[in-house]
Parts: structure tokens; sequence; C-alpha cells
């Protein structure tokens, strides 16, 4: 895939010879940059396709594992491959279209679930060139694209015409709404110390590597998680809850609303809500490791990395291998989540993002406004991280002082999590 | 090429915008209207404001689409199909059609001065270089940003009392 | 990019989504799909708003010199979408608590007001 | 000597000081926990600003030329922004102000302490006079309002003395008009005390309405009513070039000095507006005290000696005491007030009245003096008058202290002391109990003897028996009024007979002074008591007597700061440690920048007024002193018979004011419903039938055409809205229709 995307000029020329055999002139410009977004589009998500098979499996090993089970180990070896056969079994099943559902709308959802998350990694950077379309503005268009996600998912609660579905519907709406405000608040300090929205310049302002088109080492040249501690901890919280998955995954809380929105859905329409449950958690992972864990950047510092030499061209040529790792990495924390954490109650879930999400990555904005501005004379990435660190240290202290008052005072014990037999499905005592 | 994307973009938008006024369900429309808002933000993509079509699609599609399906959630007995028009859409559709034929008329008769194709000083060559340095394609958010905390401080500000006023209006109003 | 599309396009475009919501606005009977047509008025001013920008003022609002593009036009449908979204939930909140009072959503039925 | 330098930026704390303690008094009030401590944070709060004000004193002294010609003003800050410039609010300084402040902080200290002992009665539960229902509280909550007043009072003097301009000035000056009103009305519920106030507040506001409106006289004149700005040299000038009242040969910077003057007149009691202070005598003894020495009266004489330069703008500038018409006013006011006012002293009885009217004739002695530009003499008078007037009024409260005391110690009926004080009215009746009364004293020397001694300091000081500080700055007075009238080329009416005039009657008043405060200290303190009151008055309390013993050295040596380089051996002595004529080189020089000359020393003025000052102690020697006792019993003056009446009466200026004002407001007002009630009425009456008659016509119009059209319109309305109200149908879409079709009506057009 890499060759495709890094000889794209030679398949342009190839391209162009082609078509202009079959189109007319006018149209061979279009057809070429059509082609080229084509062939760009199915690298990816060849890819992802496979890196989405290749998740599931990993994910019942890994869950397997923490629960003392071996996991998949029949098929292939290590069970290897268990997704293959998974994939046919969903294809074989029957398609199933309800009576009453509204037709239209009910297989369209189905349809329109996985663009969102497909489309995302339009501006994922697998490397310094290796990135379909470098927006200046990639870091909104991925939020973007992942806000409509509500549509589709709505579509299928209200079109399947079923009562668990529409529930599943507007909790998962509700959710996704609800947190995309942390998710990107607690962005915004990010942006602030980077001052970029481009996804490669995002990078590049964290490691050692410059990103293409930036001149210079551009400030402050460490990993965004280690200036921005809390903000990277309510990122990732909060898309644990916009990709619905444990301990946010009430939308599709099988013990209350059976499988929330896609209830209804079988065969291989639901085997696209699959897909796009683990296209988003792998697009999360990737967005997630470029923001706060310097993307393709080299996990050396700049000191260590001499000016030419092999050494120096692996880290230039690597950045997809550090990339794949930390994504994987991330995709791994999603799941180790979902194997320890019990799921919230809707109120819980509610009460989290706005009693403590919100505040916090405000509080987050304020002070890292206020450090970015004062730091602004000594650029130096030391101070920088001493200050990020304490400020950051101090603030974290300051809020579970807060919660341990407020739930001293029980004033709003809705979002402290004690165990509520009557309330928690799994039946498992919340953790805090 | 271009005329091509608009054509199909135009297409997408007044037809779903079409769909919203006709389709007997409120959802349906809800959704050609989530459509329409789509087409919307190809149109400016196409006119060379690519932040604003991000904006349209987190906005419209992310919110305002979202906000409206609950409305709709909210207040119907779901699957309910009525005769979505009211008495008065004989006439209703002679001055919809009139005010369109006027608009359309005013903006097709019009000689407007034009500064673009023909270009205005330093607009001429609207290539990805100058427009990576000015107000044009995916690069306008700095300036956007400049242009809103400076000489549009006084508007952004308003806009932002507004949006807190409406917030909490909203939740005033909608809570029982 | 070079204006292969002259402007009156983009301005009958803006005009028919403009009078498809003023048609919607103006007929049909739930509250909600009043205010969708209200929202896709919204839009067409925007478009229009954005191709007269585009078209005739490109360099307004891009500093002093006046030279590249300018953002004014942006600037202003920002603020009005802005203002979109406010209207957009004190309407649908107004239609929330309308419907809780009268179990009805449908615009005839507001008529209180009748001579 | 301190620099001024250091001081200077602090001075604004002098009246901030008081303001405070008024401020902290108050709030105990309110939150009912005032009691001793009051007095005790008054007191420290003005002997805080006394301190400040000596210091500010101190620092004057090392430049006092340069300071009286550019004053310093402190702590300026934009207070009034108005038109082009904006009214500062500022702390002035310079030798008059530093001078009259060190005065003002050093005598009101004296006081506050006196009062807090004196005043002590108050603590006691509060009886109310009306109901008799007890309020074990209150006392002590009236005992904290006391000084809180007082304290306020001396903010406001100190205030004004520091303005850096008039409408400052003003602030500060109603603020003393109100705190006189607040303090004389003390026991509100003595009738006489309430009628007081009430004529105290009045009568000077009669004055401060002139006062006010010269103020804004000036402003609209002058642009400006900032003291550095008018009466600067070119300030004066311009003032003096402001020509004359239109239509009238009247100059304007003299109608505006008088419109000024006539605040002085009312604050410090010249003729036509004395008539409250003689009744101020209702407040406790401190207030008299410090209305008559240290704040009210002086604030009158210290208007004009500031605001000298305008009234005489019009003289040269190298010969600012010439007099000019404001100033010809003001000498015959204070010359006719000064022996006016002695003449009634004389026929008085109460001791505090005898005092007032001493007041009232010492204050005619300034304003006279500045009338005729002896403007170092008026200005020294002013400060040594302070001293030794508050030590008199200290001394006669103490006495009729003891007095008290003695009464209710020969046989108790009931009553606090001053708490129900009875009237002092000082007719030619006798009441036995009244321990205001000389003729209920005597003997008392014996009895009293710290406050008899410092008494007859006061005395010796106020009559100007050499030595003493009174002599000197009343010399000085006549002495330069003499001067002016013989020595100084110039001839005329204004120029010469003004100030013989003033050099007579000013002899004249001292003789008188002599006389009557005479026959005040023999009726009091000599001969046998006449009562058991004076029988048993013990002597005061310390914290009262040791005021009056500090007050005392400063009546008998301050004058010497002032004495005449030439007068014979002493003046040399002075001069030869002070330095020349010290207070006149203190003072010498105005801010417009022209000096004062010292006039030489002249025997003639001296032996006369020593004269005078002797022959009036013989002369009451002679019928008082001899046997006192019987002068007590029957007056001895009483043989002049209509005279006699005329002056114990006060020449019955309180009734011709009733005969004429008050009377005549009422009859006036009766006048008046008399014609309303056969004028107005009957007019109206009139009116009435004719309109009567008139509306029966009408009424007929009215029912047939008038109601017939009324139904008509009201009948067409109904029937069309009968139709236009389906327009309103209540449809918001429907409106919005109509609107997009009035939009286009108006689009239409540019289309088609």
């Amino acid at each position: 895939m890499s060759m495709l995307l890094q000889e794209s000029s030679a398949m342009r020329e190839r391209l162009m010879h082609l078509l202009a055999g079959v189109l007319p002139e006018a149209w061979v410009g279009t057809g070429v940059v059509i082609g080229m977004s084509l062939l760009k589009a199915t690298a990816i998500v060849l890819v992802i396709q496979i890196g989405m098979l290749y998740a599931t499996w990993l994910e019942r090993k890994l869950i397997g594992r923490m629960q003392d089970r071996l996991g998949p180990n029949r098929i292939g070896k290590f069970g290897l491959l268990v997704p293959f056969a998974d994939m046919i079994k969903i294809l074989t099943k029957e398609d199933i279209t309800p009576r009453d559902a509204h037709s239209w709308v009910y297989n369209l959802g189905a349809i329109l679930i996985l663009p969102p998350a497909l489309v995302g990694f339009a501006v994922v950077a697998f490397s310094s060139t290796l990135i379909a379309a470098d927006l200046s503005v990639g870091l909104l268009f991925f939020f973007a694209i992942a806000s409509t996600a509500v549509i589709p998912i709505f579509m299928a609660g209200w079109g399947s015409r079923n009562k668990f579905a529409l529930i599943g519907a507007m909790r998962a709406v509700a959710q996704i709404v609800s947190y995309e405000i942390p998710q990107v608040l607690s962005l915004v300090g990010v942006l602030l110390l980077a001052g970029t929205l481009s996804m490669n310049q995002l990078v590049g302002s964290q490691g050692p590597l410059p990103a293409p088109g930036a001149e210079g080492a551009v400030l402050p040249g460490v990993w965004y998680i280690f200036l921005q501690p809390i903000a990277f901890v309510i990122f990732l919280l909060a898309t644990t809850a916009e990709i619905e998955r444990t301990p946010f995954d009430l939308p599709e809380a099988e013990s209350e609303i059976i499988a929330g929105y896609h209830t209804e859905y079988s065969g291989i329409k639901f085997g696209m809500f699959y897909l796009a449950l683990y296209f988003a958690t792998i697009a999360a992972a990737a967005v997630t490791a470029m923001i706060f864990l310097g993307g393709w950047q080299p996990p050396v510092p700049a000191f260590l990395i001499p000016e030419s030499g092999p050494i120096t061209d692996f880290m230039y040529n690597s950045g997809w291998l550090w990339m794949t790792i930390k994504t994987v990495f991330l995709v791994m924390v999603f799941m180790w989540f979902r194997g320890t954490l019990p799921r919230l109650r809707a109120d819980q879930m509610m009460a989290f993002c706005w009693k403590i999400l919100v505040p916090l990555s405000l509080a987050n904005l304020l002070v890292t406004g206020l450090l970015a501005n004062l730091l602004a004379p000594l650029a130096s990435p030391m101070a920088y991280l001493g200050a990020f660190v304490v400020a950051n240290a101090i603030l974290l202290g300051i809020t579970l002082w807060a919660v341990r008052r407020w739930r001293e005072r029980g004033s709003s014990g809705d979002f402290v999590f004690e165990v509520q037999p009557a309330a928690a499905p799994s039946g498992v005592g919340g953790g805090d | 090429m271009e005329q091509l994307a608009f054509g199909v973009l135009a297409l997408l938008t007044l037809g779903a915008g079409f769909g919203v006024i006709t389709s007997r369900t409120v959802f349906v429309s809800a959704l050609w209207l989530v459509l329409s808002f789509v087409g919307v933000a190809g149109i400016y993509v196409l006119l060379g404001a690519h932040f604003l079509a991000v904006t349209q699609v987190l906005v419209y599609v992310g919110a305002i689409s979202v906000l409206v399906l609950f409305a709709i959630m909210l207040t119907r007995d779901l699957m309910a199909e009525e005769h979505p028009q009211n008495k008065q859409w004989v006439l209703a559709t002679i001055v919809a059609g009139s005010v369109f034929g006027t608009l359309a008329t005013i903006g097709y008769t019009t000689d407007w001065a034009l500064t673009w194709p023909r270009g205005a000083a330093g607009v001429a060559s609207t290539s990805t270089e100058t427009a990576a340095s000015s107000g044009l394609g995916s690069s306008a958010v700095e300036a956007i940003g400049r242009s809103l905390m400076s000489e549009h401080l006084l508007a952004f500000e308003v806009v932002s009392v507004v949006l807190l006023v409406a917030l909490i209006g909203a939740i005033v109003i909608a809570r029982d | 990019m070079t204006p292969s599309i002259p402007l009156w396009w983009y301005l009958i475009l803006a005009a028919g989504l403009f009078s498809l919501g003023l048609y919607g606005a103006l007929t049909r009977r739930n509250a909600v799909n009043v205010l969708m047509g209200i929202e896709l008025m919204l839009n067409g001013v925007n478009v229009n708003t954005v191709a007269l920008w585009r078209y005739i003022t490109p360099t307004a609002g891009s500093g002093p010199a006046g030279a590249g593009f300018g953002v004014d036009g942006q600037v202003f449908v920002i603020i009005v979408i802005a203002l979109a979204a406010a209207e957009a939930a004190v309407g649908l909140a107004l239609i929330i608590s309308i419907f809780r009072a009268r179990r009805t959503v449908e615009l005839d039925d507001f008529s209180l007001m009748r001579g | 000597m301190t620099d001024l330098a250091l001081i200077g930026p602090y001075a604004w704390l002098i009246p901030t000081f008081t303001a405070v303690a008024f401020l902290v008094i108050m709030a105990q009030i309110w939150t009912g926990r005032g009691n001793r401590s009051s007095a005790a944070i008054a007191i420290a709060g003005i002997s805080a600003s006394a301190v400040m004000g000596v210091l500010v004193f101190l620092g004057v002294m090392a430049d006092p030329e340069g300071l009286s010609h550019h004053p310093e003003v402190f702590s300026r800050l934009p207070w009034l922004p108005m038109g082009s410039g904006s009214l500062d609010f500022g702390i002035q300084i310079d030798p008059l102000s530093a001078a009259v402040t060190a005065m003002v902080g050093i005598v009101c200290t004296m006081i506050f302490i006196y009062a807090s002992s004196y005043m002590e009665g108050e603590l006691k539960a509060y009886t109310d006079p009306k109901t008799g229902a007890v309020d074990e509280a209150l006392g002590q909550q009236r005992y904290a309002r006391f000084f809180a007043y007082v304290s306020l009072f001396a903010t406001g003097m100190l205030g004004f003395v520091l303005a850096s301009n008039l409408l400052q000035a003003l602030v500060f000056w109603e603020i003393m008009g109100l705190c006189s009103f607040l303090l004389i009305g003390f026991w509100y519920y003595k009738p006489s005390a309430a009628a007081a106030a009430k004529k105290a507040f009045l009568t000077t506001r009669i004055g401060d309405m002139g006062f006010f409106v010269g103020i804004m006289a000036l402003y609209w004149a002058f642009g400006t009513v900032d003291y550095d700005a008018m009466l600067s040299a070119d300030g004066v000038a311009r003032l003096a070039g402001l020509g004359n009242l239109p239509g009238t040969t009247i100059p304007l910077v003299t109608l505006f000095a008088l419109l000024l003057f006539g605040g002085s007149v009312g604050k410090s009691a010249q003729f036509p507006l004395h008539v409250w202070l003689p009744d101020a005598m209702e407040g406790p003894t401190p207030v008299s005290a410090m209305i008559h020495a240290a704040t009210m009266v002086s604030a009158g004489v210290f208007l004009i000696a500031r605001l000298f330069p305008v009234f005489a703008a019009l003289s040269p500038v190298d010969h600012p005491s010439d007099i000019s018409g404001a100033m010809f006013v003001v000498a015959a006011i204070g010359a006719f007030t000064a022996v006016f006012a002695a003449s009634i002293a004389v026929a008085q009885f109460d001791i505090k009245r005898v005092l007032a009217y001493s007041t009232i004739s010492q204050l005619g002695y300034m304003v006279m003096a500045l009338g005729i530009g002896a403007y170092v003499a008026a200005v020294f008078h002013l400060l040594t008058h302070a001293f030794f007037k508050a030590l008199l009024f200290l001394g006669s409260g103490s006495v009729i202290h003891g007095v008290e005391h003695g009464f209710h110690h020969d046989h108790d009926h009931g009553g606090g002391h001053d708490a129900h004080p009875p009237v002092g009215t000082g007719a030619s009746t006798l009441d036995p109990h009244d321990p205001q009364d000389m003729r209920n004293m005597g003997g008392l020397a014996s009895r009293m003897p710290l406050t008899f001694s410092t008494f007859l300091a006061g005395t010796l000081a106020l009559t100007g028996v050499p030595i003493f500080a009174g002599f000197w700055s009343k010399d000085e007075i006549l002495a330069s009024a003499f001067y002016k009238a013989f020595y100084e080329g110039e001839t005329g009416l204004v120029v010469v007979v003004m100030p013989l005039l003033v050099w007579l009657l000013g002899t004249l008043a001292a003789f008188l002074t002599a006389f009557y405060m005479s026959r005040q200290v023999f009726m009091v303190f000599s001969g046998k008591p006449a009562t058991a009151g004076a029988e048993h008055a013990p002597e005061s309390a310390p914290r009262m007597v040791w005021p009056l013993a500090f007050l005392a050295v400063f009546a008998v040596f301050l004058g010497l700061v002032g004495v005449p380089e030439d007068f014979s051996i002493l003046g040399l002595e002075v001069g030869r440690l002070l330095g020349g004529n010290p207070f006149h080189h203190f003072m010498g020089t105005l801010s417009t920048g022209s000096h004062f000359a010292a006039h030489p020393f002249n025997a003639v003025p001296a032996a006369l007024s020593i004269g005078a000052a002797f022959s009036g102690w013989a002369l009451g020697y002679f019928l008082y002193g001899m046997e006192p006792e019987q002068a007590r019993a029957a007056d001895p003056l009483a043989r002049l018979g209509g005279l006699w009446r005329l002056l114990n009466q006060k020449y019955y200026v309180d009734e011709a004011y009733d005969a004429t004002f008050i009377r005549g407001t009422v009859g006036f007002a009766g006048l008046n419903s008399l014609f309303d009630r056969f004028v107005v009425d009957g007019l109206v009456n009139g009116v009435s039938m004719v309109s009567e008659r008139l509306a029966r016509a009408n009424g007929w119009v009215d029912r047939v055409l008038v109601d017939g059209t009324v139904n008509l319109v009201a009948y067409v309305n109904n029937e069309m809205s009968r139709w236009l109200k389906y327009l309103q149908s209540g449809r918001v879409q429907q409106y919005l229709l109509v609107v997009f079709l009035g939009l286009l009506a108006l689009l239409m057009p540019l289309v088609l």
C-alpha cells in the first residue's frame, strides 16, 4: 500500500494513458482525479479491512486471556483464520427486512453507517508522506465526519420500527452528542500549543522529525500526552464513548435493550454495524496516536538521531511502523477497557460527561491558555514540559478533591459509581 | 469538471430540499434536510470555502439535524404519516414560486460587478500557493480566526452571548 | 481553480433553496417541519452570501493590503450559522414544551390568537 | 521644623482622622454599643488631626512668604469634571490654613477631653421627659452620638480650612451647618433647644444663600472657583477687570465679594444675622465652646481672610490694605457689630450669654479689621481669641457644672445636671435655681480655685490687659486703624474716615469689653455665695480642669508671637528671640504676592486701648467689685432705666424680627386668605354658575348630536370588524404568507 501511495505520480501517468483511450479529451483530467481518489480509497479500505478483521481476532484473544480463557485457537494457527470464518458466516446469513420497517431508511441506515467511520481515515497520516488528504483543517474534518455518525444510527433505530432499537438510537445519539463536547474541548488545548489543524503538521510539531513543508523543528517537540496528560485522559474516555465501546456501550446494552439500534439487523447488514464499530475503533486509535502519541514520529529524542546515515534514513522512512505500533497499542487499550470495566448506567454516563469531563476540560483549556501565553518567551521543550506537568498535576489534584467532596456531600451522587445492584446491569460493582 | 460537480451538488441540494417539503413523514423529511445540508457543504467546497464546508457539516449535520431528530422523537407518534400540507398550500405555491422567479430573475439579469474571474488586484491567480497565504481554500482557518478576533470581534462576542442565552433559554423552556 | 461556473448559477441555486424553504415554512402543518423550512431558507441565504463574496468582493477582509483572498463572506456565514444553531435550539425547545402542554405540534392548532 | 514635602502629601489625613472617628462611632451606635469608648475614639481622632496640623504648621514655617504667594495644593484629585477644566478636590496649605488648622486641632482636642467628662451626665439611663419612660441603653447611645457629631463638626471645620476651592469649602461649610444644628438641638426634648437649633440653622442659611449665589456668580463670571486660579495676582487682576454690573456703577467683583461676605455674616453672626448665636447657648457647653471659639464662627472670618484678595481686588496691589467698596461695607458692619454686641453683653445675666455677645463683638473686631485691610491683625486676633474664648467658655461650663452640683448637693431634686438644664434666660426676672444666672453665683473664687484662675487669665486676655494674648492682637488692630487714619497719605471719606471710625469704635468696644468681663468676674467669683448652689459648688473633675490650664497657657503667652518689633524692651527681646515680629513675618504675605508692611509701633492707640481696658476694669470694680452681694441682688446699671431695658432685651432685635418678618409673613398670609375667600372664591362660584348654564345647553347637544355620531361610528366599526376579524386567524404561517406577499409587492417592480 505504501508503494501505491508513494508512486502515485507514476500511477497517475499510467491512468491518464489508460483513460485517454476511453474518454473524450475534456474528461480525462476529471477521470484521472476521480480514478486516483478511487485508488487511494481502495488502498486505505483494504488495509483497514484487514486491520479490522484481525482487530476482532485480537480482541477475542485479549479478552479471552483477561478472562482466563484461550480465546479462538482452532481455525488456523492461533485461530488466525477465525475472522474469515466469521465473514463467511455473516455473508451467508439470511438478509431480513422487517415487514413494518421503513424499508428505505432501514437499509440506508445499514449502508450509511460505514462512511463516517471510513472517511475519517482520509486525514490519517500513516507516515509523513502516507496521507490521503493532508487538509489544513484535517482535525476538524475528522470530527465533522465523526459527528455525522449519528444520522445513520438514528435511521437504523427509527427505521427498524422497534422500541429497543429506537431507545438504543436515542441513547447512542445522546451519548455521542454529549461526549463530542469534552472530546473537542480537550483537543483545543493541544491545538493551542500546536497552532495547526493539519494532521501532518500536528504530528510534526511533537517529534524530532519535521513535517513535510514545515520549516525546522516546531515547538513543543514533545508528545502532547506529556504536555496535556489530563486532556489525553479526557480525550480517551470521550472517544471511547464516541465509538460506543465499553464502558460506554449502553446503546448496545444487551441486558437492557437487546442490541440497541441494530437489534433488527441480521446478516451482512449487521456486519456493517460490526465493521463500523471496528473501523471507528481503529480510526479513533489512529487519531489519538497522532494527536497525543506523536503519530509517525519515532520514539527517540532528537539528539539520538544523527545528521545522516542509515539510522537517519530509517527514522525518516519508518513512520508507518511507529504509527502502526502506536495505533495497535491504543486499540488494545480500548479492548483492555472492555475487558475490565463494567457498563455505566445511563444517568451515570451523562453525569460523568457533563459534571466531570466538560468542566475539567474547560479548566484544562484555561490553564493551557495561560501557560502557553506565559511560557511563550522561554521556548524550550523542557520548560514547557515541567510547567505543564506541574499544572496538570495540580489540576488533577483539585479535581479529585472536588469529586471526593461531592461524594461526601452526596449532593450529586449520580456520578458517583457505587454499586447499585438494582440498576447496574452487568451486576458488577462499579469502581471509580 | 466543475460544472459537473456543481450540477450534481445542485441537483442533490435542491432535490433533497424538495424531499424536505414533500415527504409525508417528518422523520424522512428530516433525513432529506440532512442530505441537502451536505449538498450545501459541497457547494461551499466548490466556492473555495473549505472551512465553511467543514463547519456546515459539523454544525448542521452534526448538531442541528440531531436536534431536529430529537424533537421529532420527543413530539411525534413515530411512523405516523399525515397530510403534510395545510389549506393554504396553493397560495403558498404561488408566493414561493414568484419569490423564486423574482430572485432568479434578479440574480440572472443583474450585471454583477464581477472581480472574479476577471480577478481583482492580487486575486488574479488563485493557485494553491497564493491561496495558502490567503482566506481561500482550506487554509482560511487562520485568516478567519484572526478576522473573528480582530475586526469582527464585536459580532463574535454578541453571537457568543446570543448562543449562551439560547442555551440557557432552551434548557429553561424545555425543562418540565 | 478556474471559474468555469457563472455566478448566477449559484444565485439561482440559492433562490431555489430559499423558495423551497419558504414553501415548507408556509405549508407544513408540523412545527418541526416549519423549522426545517426555515433552516433551508437560511442555507439559501448562506450560499448566496458565499457566492457573492467569492465573485464580487473576494478581497474583503483580507487585511489592509487587500492582497489575496479575504474572509469576510465566510465570517458572516459562520455568524449566521451560529445564530441558526441558537434559533434551532430555542425553537425546538419551544416546540417540545408546547407539545407537553397541548399534546400536538400542528401549527394549525396553535390559533389561540384567532380574532 | 519638619519638611513640608514630607508631611504635605499626608495632609489629607487631617480631616480624615476625625471623619473616620465619626464613622466608627456611628458604626458603634448602629450596632448599639456606643459608650465611653466613643469619647476615647473621638479624642484619638481629633488629637491625631491636631498632631498632623501642628506638623504641617511647622512645615510651613520653613518658607511662609513663598507659601503664601504660591500655596501648595496636595493630593489633588479630579472631583467634578466640568466643561473646560475639572474641579479638583485638594488640600491647600499656606500659612493661613496651616495656622488655623493647628489652632482648630489644639483647641478642639482640649474641648473634646473636657467634654468627655462634661457629658458624663448623659451616660445615665435616659428618661424621656415627656413619657417618663426610662431607657438604660439610650443614654450611652446619646453620649456616643454627641462625640460622633462633634467629630463630624471638627471634620467640617478642618476640611473647610484646608479646602482648595470654594465649592469644596462650601461642602464642608454646610457640614458644619448641619452639625451646629444637630448639636445646638442636642437636647431636642427641650423646646428652647429645638427652637434654638432651628433658629441657628435658618439664620445661617440666609447667609449661606448669599455665599452659594456668590460662588455660582463667580463661576459664571470667572470660569473657576479654584483658590490658586482665583487668588493669584493675575486672577485677581482678571476679577478686577470684570467690569461693572450691567446698568450700574457697581463693580462685579465688589458684588461677588459682598455675596460671599453674606456667608460669613451668617456664620460668624455679624449684625443682621447675629441673633442665632446667643440662643446657641442651648447646646451643651462644649458645643458652645466649639462654635464660638474653634469652628463655626471662626469659619466666617476665615472665609473673608481667605478671600481677602477678592475683597481687596480693586485696591492697588502694592497697597492691598487700601479700602475698596466691599471692604468698606465689611468694616462698617464689623465695627457696628463690635460695639453693638458689646453693649448688649453689658446687661446680660446669663453667664454664657455674656460670653456669646462678647464673641459676637470680638468677631466684629476681626471683621472690621479685615474691612480696613488689617489682614494680619485680624488673623492674629482670630487665633488668640479662639484660645481664650474657648478657655472662657469651658471655664463658664465648669462654673455652671459646679453650681449645679451645688444645688443638687444642697437638696437633691431629680434630673441630671445638663440633662435637663433650666433655661438660662438671663432675663431680669431671677430664677433662684438657674445655674447659669450670674446672680445665683458669687464667691466661687475660693471654691473653684483652678477654674477661677484660668477663667481670670482668659478674661485678662480678652479684655486686652497688657502682656496677655488679647492685648497684642486687639492692639494691633487698633494700631493699624489709627495708622491708616492719620499716617497713610490718602484722603477721602472711605480711606480716612473709616479707619478713624473703626479706631474709635474699637476703643469704645475695648472699654465695654473690659467692663462687662470684669462685671462677670466679680459677679461670679467675688464676695459671698448668693445661693446654696454657689455655696456648695465643688471644683470640677481634673479632666475638665486640665484643658482649662492648658488653654490658659496659650491665653497668656500666645500674644508674644505678635509683639511689634519696635515695642519697647519686650518687643526688642521677643524680636531678638523670635526674629522680628514673627507672626507678621509669618502671615504678612498675600497669595497675590503683595506684602503688608508692619506699621511702626505707635504709642497713642496702645496707650488709649490700655487706658480703655483699665478704665473698664476700674468701672467694673467700682460698680460690682466693691460689694458684689448687692450688685448681684440689684444690678447697679438698672438705674439707667430705659437704656438698661433696651440693652437687657438686646435692642429688641428678636422682637423686631418677630414683629417684622414673622408677623409680617403671618399677616400677609391672612391677607391672602381673605383675598382667597372673597375675591377668588367669588370668581370661582360665578364661573361655576355660568358654566352650569352652559352645561345644560351642551347636554342637549351631547345627547342628540354627539352621542348619535359616536354610536354611528361604533356601529360602523362593529360591522366592519365582523368581517375583518377573519384576517386575524392566529395562524403564524398565514401571517408569514402575507409578509412575503408584501415582500413580493416590493420586489416585483425591480424585475418587471
